[in-house]
Order: structure tokens, then C-alpha cells, then sequence
């Protein structure tokens, strides 16, 4: 039961990772940024883990009864996190969009050559 | 009368688990594209359906039933929805059923 | 056994994201990319995070999937290269992943009620939002009250990003090898999807204005908001065709949403300084402080709800604008 | 019983996964992001119950209406590489 605790966390590891792996391994843009979506979503993931409380609730307070609640301060960060996420991808997605205009290519190698001559 | 309802409910979740599972699995081991749009639409529509109503069920009258309607209501509405503009995608794009592949073709697709 | 659930949903988030890296297909990886954010909404809710769940429904299901479409449509389908120094890079990738690994054997086990996290300020929110804000959603109250700084700061955010892609892909030539008339029908020649859309359209709209002002009692707020309305819109731009939806509403009301939200945002946070409080202390809006911090939430969720719609719209006409 | 159903909905989701890594085409991939879908509104209405918080209902409910746009993202997405693909071959000829 003891590991079983961590899992959570090895997921976010692993998770964190592969989307690393993608963002230096690979050469085609649109690749890292989903590369860095993954990275994104690890990451969120690790705040919300560590937000729970055993035999918690959702930090809403129900009509009746008081009861043991998780920890609203993650979830207030990576809710807000979601949404700058989105837009902040959007924005890597206009730079890759104009560097296919200009270049006509999104493979990092090709636009380096290019850039070299 | 309590436990009718109990039972009915549990009757209802067990055949939408069923349901929902045997979907899962035509989508898996069905041939080509169109029998595991098959399996897959069909059983959506009815696993939604049996879920939800046996979720009501252990509800009774409450917001939250109007919220499991209107759940259903959606579900109805876009999932076979869905599933057509898929399969009309597919058609146009020149994807041709299994069935009507002759036979001696069929290995090579 | 919602532990074991819980393990099982984020065994298939890793499966899933090998899949992603190792697809050769950006479109597989997109459509993978939609799984994984199902994924780790089930995994939000199952730890009790429901409002960000709900954030990541709104922004994950649609609008995410529609912007890397679009960029798809724009760039290639394919990647064509083979990864760069794989092998160098899987071994720094693994190192890494040891070394985080061996760091949790040190974090507190999941759910600890005795953990560092959970014994530093959160009890205190959970303890005063009855007393100073009395709402039940603590989320909203954190995230419109207590920490206000930190939530402008992400709206300023979400407000250069839009400014960026506009920046980016508003003037200059565009691609133009497809027909005008062509490309502005949308899907109006598939009959079924358009009718069922329409029917939804109003809907989606009503349940963005419902999870827009119910924010403070259940799951919901402006960033959920925003997102849920721009993904009507959406939804109509891509039934009807990206011109019908700019005329319903056009570029200009959109730059005036993107700086509208902000600016109420900080309206509301300079009215405090007026009426003699701090920069966004709401307290003073109203004779009695708990109807004034009420207020204030009210208000700059609106602000927000305002900005994130007009921000992912703008963004998903700029992409869509550059395909023309 | 919660219990079940929540276990069929996981298993399926799993199934509907392996459908999607494996293809082969990518409609067959289309399919199951649409599976999944429905799978998760169901899964998310059935553990709002198991956790006995029925108000939490509001995220099924935005599953099941915005599932629908990523389908027909897709789908205009289809279109205009169709477009695209004819209007570059017009070009050649």
C-alpha cells in the first residue's frame, strides 16, 4: 500500500518524460509542442495529486454535513494553468504556422539548413 | 416498493455495463471499419441509455435526474450523429465495406 | 477501490502517450492527444478537483482539438524526419525520469491529510471563505478573492497570448490555393451534423452562461465559461462556415471582448482603491463587506468569462483566416 | 453495482484505447476518440454518484455537448485537405 501511495507520482514522472523526450528527440515542430502539451499535463496532474486528501471532497461546500476536504489551492492554480496552457500552445501553433510560410517546412533540420545558406 | 425500484436499477446498470462492454469489444475484434462502427455506435446509444436510466432510478426526483435527462438527451443526439458523419466521411473518401470487397481481394486489404 | 480506478486511468494516460510520441502521424497524434486529455479529466475528478476537471472538458474536447487541426491543415500531416541523437536523448530522458522517481520515495504518501501542502494555508481558506466570502465554491473564492493578484496576472496572460497570435498570423499573404466559396460553405452540405449542431448550439451557449454565474455554488467560473461559449461559436464556424460566424460576430467586437475583459478586471480592482480599500479588495463595494467581496467575484469572473472567450475566438479566426 | 458499471465503462475504455493505437486507418482512430468520449460521460456521471455528489453532474453534461465539436472538427478538417489535395492537382495538370 506504501508504494501504491507513489504511483501517482511515477505516472507524473514517466508522463513528465515522454514529453520531454519529444520536445529534444524530435525534429518536427508541431511534434514538440505536443511534446510540451504532455509536459504541461504531468505537470498539472502533479499539483492536483498532491491536492487530495484521503476520504476528501471536492472543495464545494454540500448542503448538509461538513466533511473532510481536499486542498483548493492546486486546483485554483492549474485551473487558471488550463486555460493559459491552451492559449500559450495557440501561440507556439502561429509561429510554427508562419515558419511553414516562410520556409516551407516545419522539420527543424531543413529550416537550419536553410538558415545556414 | 423501494426495493423494486432498487432492483430495477441494479437490472438496468448491470445490462448498460453489459451492453457498454460487449461494444468495447466489437469495436476490438470486428473486421473492418464499418461493423466496428457498428458495434461501437449501437452499444454507445443503448449502454447510454440503460446507465443513465438505472442512475435515475437511484436518484428519484431531483435536479440532478433533469441533469441525467438532459445528459441523455445529448448523448442521443450526437452520438449517432457522430458516428454518421463518420461513416459518410469514410464512404466519400473511397473506403469500401468489407462485404463488398470480392473475396479473393480481401487478403490484400 | 476509486484508488485503483484511479491507477488503471493513469496506466492507460502513459499507453497513450507513448502513442503519441511514437506516431509518425501529427493527425493520429492529435486524435491521441484528444484521448489523453479525456484521460486526465477523469483523473482530475477522481481526485477530487472538479472544477479544473471541468476546465479541462471545456478546453480539451473542442477547442484544442479544433487549433491543432487547423495548424495541421496549415503545415503538414506527416513528420518526416526521423528523431534526432534517439538513443542520447532516451538515455537522458531515462536518467531523468530515475532521478524524479527516486526523489518521490521521500514526498509524503498520496492523500496524507499530514502532508506540508495540506497543512500550510489551505485549512485557513477552507476555514474563513464562510466567514469573509460565504460561498460554497472555495475554488472560486481562492481564485476571485484571495489570490486576485494571481488571477489577473493569468488573464493578462491569456490576453498577450491572443495579442501574439494576432500579431502573428492577422496581416500579410495568405496560402489561397483553394477557392473563396469553397472553403467559406463549412459543413453546410452535410445535413444531419448541421441540424443536430444547430439544435445544440443554444444549448451549449446557455450551459456556458449557467456555469458563468453558478460558479460560486457549484463546479464552474469564467475560465470554464469562456471556453464553453467560444466552443458554440466554434461550433457555428465550422457548420456554417468561418464567414457566417465573423458576421455574426465581427473581428471588431471580438479585439473589443479581448480588452474588455482585462480592463473590468482591473476596473474592479482600482474601484476598491476609489472607495478606499487595496487594489482588488471588494470589501469596500458594498456597505456590508461579505455582499462586496460577492460582488467583486461576480464581477471579475465576468471579466474573465469575457476575455478567454474573445482571446480562443480571435485565435481560432486568425488560424482559420490564414487558410483562405 | 456503481462499482460494475464504473468497471465495464473502464475496461471498454481500455478496449476502445487499443482500437485506437492500433488503427489502421484513421478513421478507425476517429472512432474511438468518439467511443472514448461517450465512455467518459458515462464514467464521469456514474462516479459523481459513487462519491454521492450528484451537483457534480455539470462535467458529464459539458462532455456530452462539446464531444460533438471535435468530431466535426475533424470532419471539416477532412474537407478542406480535400479541397486542398484537388485544388493543387487542378494547379499541376
Amino acid at each position: 500500500m506504501e508504494l501504491l501511495g507513489l504511483y501517482h507520482y511515477w505516472v507524473f514522472a514517466i508522463l513528465l518524460m515522454i514529453g520531454f523526450y519529444a520536445v529534444i528527440a524530435k525534429r518536427n515542430l508541431i511534434k514538440k509542442l505536443i511534446g510540451l502539451s504532455l509536459f504541461q499535463a504531468a505537470v498539472f496532474l502533479l499539483y492536483i495529486t498532491m491536492g487530495k486528501v484521503d476520504d476528501g471532497t471536492a472543495p464545494i461546500f454540500p448542503e448538509t454535513g461538513a466533511v473532510v476536504f481536499s486542498n483548493p489551492l492546486p486546483q485554483v492554480l492549474i485551473l487558471t494553468a488550463i486555460v493559459v496552457g491552451i492559449s500559450t500552445t495557440a501561440l507556439g501553433l502561429g509561429i510554427v504556422v508562419r515558419i511553414k510560410e516562410e520556409y516551407g517546412s516545419i522539420e527543424e533540420h531543413e529550416i537550419q539548413e536553410i538558415d545556414k545558406r | 416498493m423501494a426495493a423494486l425500484i432498487d432492483t430495477l436499477s441494479w437490472v438496468l446498470l448491470t445490462l448498460g455495463g453489459l451492453s457498454v462492454l460487449i461494444g468495447g469489444i466489437g469495436a476490438l475484434r470486428m473486421p473492418d471499419l464499418y461493423t466496428r462502427m457498428h458495434a461501437a455506435s449501437v452499444t454507445d446509444s443503448m449502454g447510454a441509455i440503460l446507465v443513465l436510466a438505472g442512475i435515475m432510478l437511484q436518484a428519484g426526483w431531483s435536479l440532478a435526474t433533469i441533469k441525467l435527462i438532459a445528459i441523455l438527451l445529448f448523448l442521443l443526439l450526437t452520438s449517432p450523429t457522430s458516428s454518421y458523419a463518420l461513416a459518410s466521411a469514410a464512404l466519400l473518401a473511397g473506403k469500401r465495406p468489407l462485404a463488398e470487397i470480392p473475396q479473393d481481394q480481401e487478403e490484400s486489404e | 477501490m476509486i484508488v485503483i480506478f484511479g491507477i488503471f486511468l493513469l496506466t492507460l494516460l502513459v499507453i497513450t502517450a507513448i502513442g503519441i510520441v511514437r506516431t509518425d502521424n501529427l493527425f493520429v497524434a492529435v486524435m491521441l492527444m484528444g484521448i489523453a486529455s479525456l484521460l486526465i479529466a477523469a483523473n482530475f475528478f477522481l481526485l477530487d478537483a472538479a472544477d479544473v476537471a471541468l476546465t479541462e472538458a471545456a478546453v480539451g474536447a473542442g477547442i484544442s482539438t479544433v487549433l491543432f487541426l487547423s495548424a495541421l491543415a496549415l503545415t503538414s500531416e506527416r513528420e518526416r524526419a526521423k528523431s534526432s541523437n534517439r538513443i542520447l536523448s532516451f538515455i537522458v530522458v531515462a536518467a531523468a525520469a530515475l532521478i524524479i522517481i527516486y526523489a518521490t520515495f521521500d514526498k509524503p504518501r498520496f492523500g496524507d491529510p499530514e502532508a506540508p501542502v495540506q497543512t500550510h494555508v489551505a485549512p485557513w481558506y477552507l476555514e474563513k471563505t464562510p466567514e469573509y466570502i460565504d460561498i460554497p465554491n472555495v475554488v472560486t473564492a481562492v481564485l476571485g478573492s484571495f489570490r486576485g493578484y494571481d488571477t489577473l496576472g493569468e488573464v493578462f496572460v491569456v490576453f498577450t497570448a491572443g495579442i501574439g497570435v494576432l500579431f502573428l498570423l492577422g496581416g500579410g499573404k495568405a496560402a489561397g490555393v483553394i477557392p473563396q466559396d469553397k472553403i467559406n460553405e463549412g459543413l453546410r452540405h452535410h445535413l444531419i451534423p448541421r441540424v443536430v449542431g444547430r439544435v445544440l448550439i443554444p444549448f451549449i451557449l446557455l450551459f456556458g452562461l449557467y456555469v458563468q454565474f453558478h460558479g460560486e455554488y457549484g463546479p464552474g467560473g469564467g475560465f470554464q465559461a469562456g471556453a464553453i461559449i467560444a466552443a458554440s461559436v466554434i461550433l457555428f464556424a465550422l457548420l456554417e462556415g468561418e464567414q457566417r460566424a465573423l458576421s455574426v460576430l465581427p473581428e471588431r467586437a471580438l479585439l473589443g471582448l479581448i480588452a474588455c475583459g482585462p480592463l473590468l478586471y482591473g476596473g474592479v480592482g482600482l474601484a476598491g482603491i476609489v472607495l478606499g480599500g487595496n487594489f482588488l479588495d471588494y470589501s469596500v463595494l458594498s456597505s456590508d463587506p461579505v455582499k462586496g467581496q460577492q460582488l467583486g467575484i461576480l464581477l471579475i469572473e465576468a471579466g474573465v468569462g469575457i476575455s478567454v472567450t474573445g482571446v480562443l475566438l480571435a485565435i481560432f479566426h486568425a488560424f482559420a483566416a490564414r487558410g483562405r | 453495482m456503481y462499482y460494475a458499471v464504473t468497471i465495464a465503462t473502464l475496461v471498454t475504455m481500455g478496449l476502445a484505447l487499443v482500437r485506437a493505437l492500433l488503427g489502421p486507418s484513421v478513421y478507425d482512430r476517429v472512432l474511438a476518440v468518439n467511443m472514448f468520449g461517450t465512455k467518459t460521460v458515462l464514467l464521469l456521471s456514474v462516479i459523481a454518484f459513487l462519491y454521492g455528489r450528484p451537483d457534480f453532474l455539470d462535467l458529464a453534461l459539458a462532455y456530452a455537448l462539446i464531444n460533438f465539436i471535435g468530431v466535426l472538427a475533424v470532419l471539416e478538417f477532412f474537407r478542406s485537405r480535400a479541397l486542398r489535395r484537388s485544388a493543387e492537382h487542378g494547379e499541376g495538370q
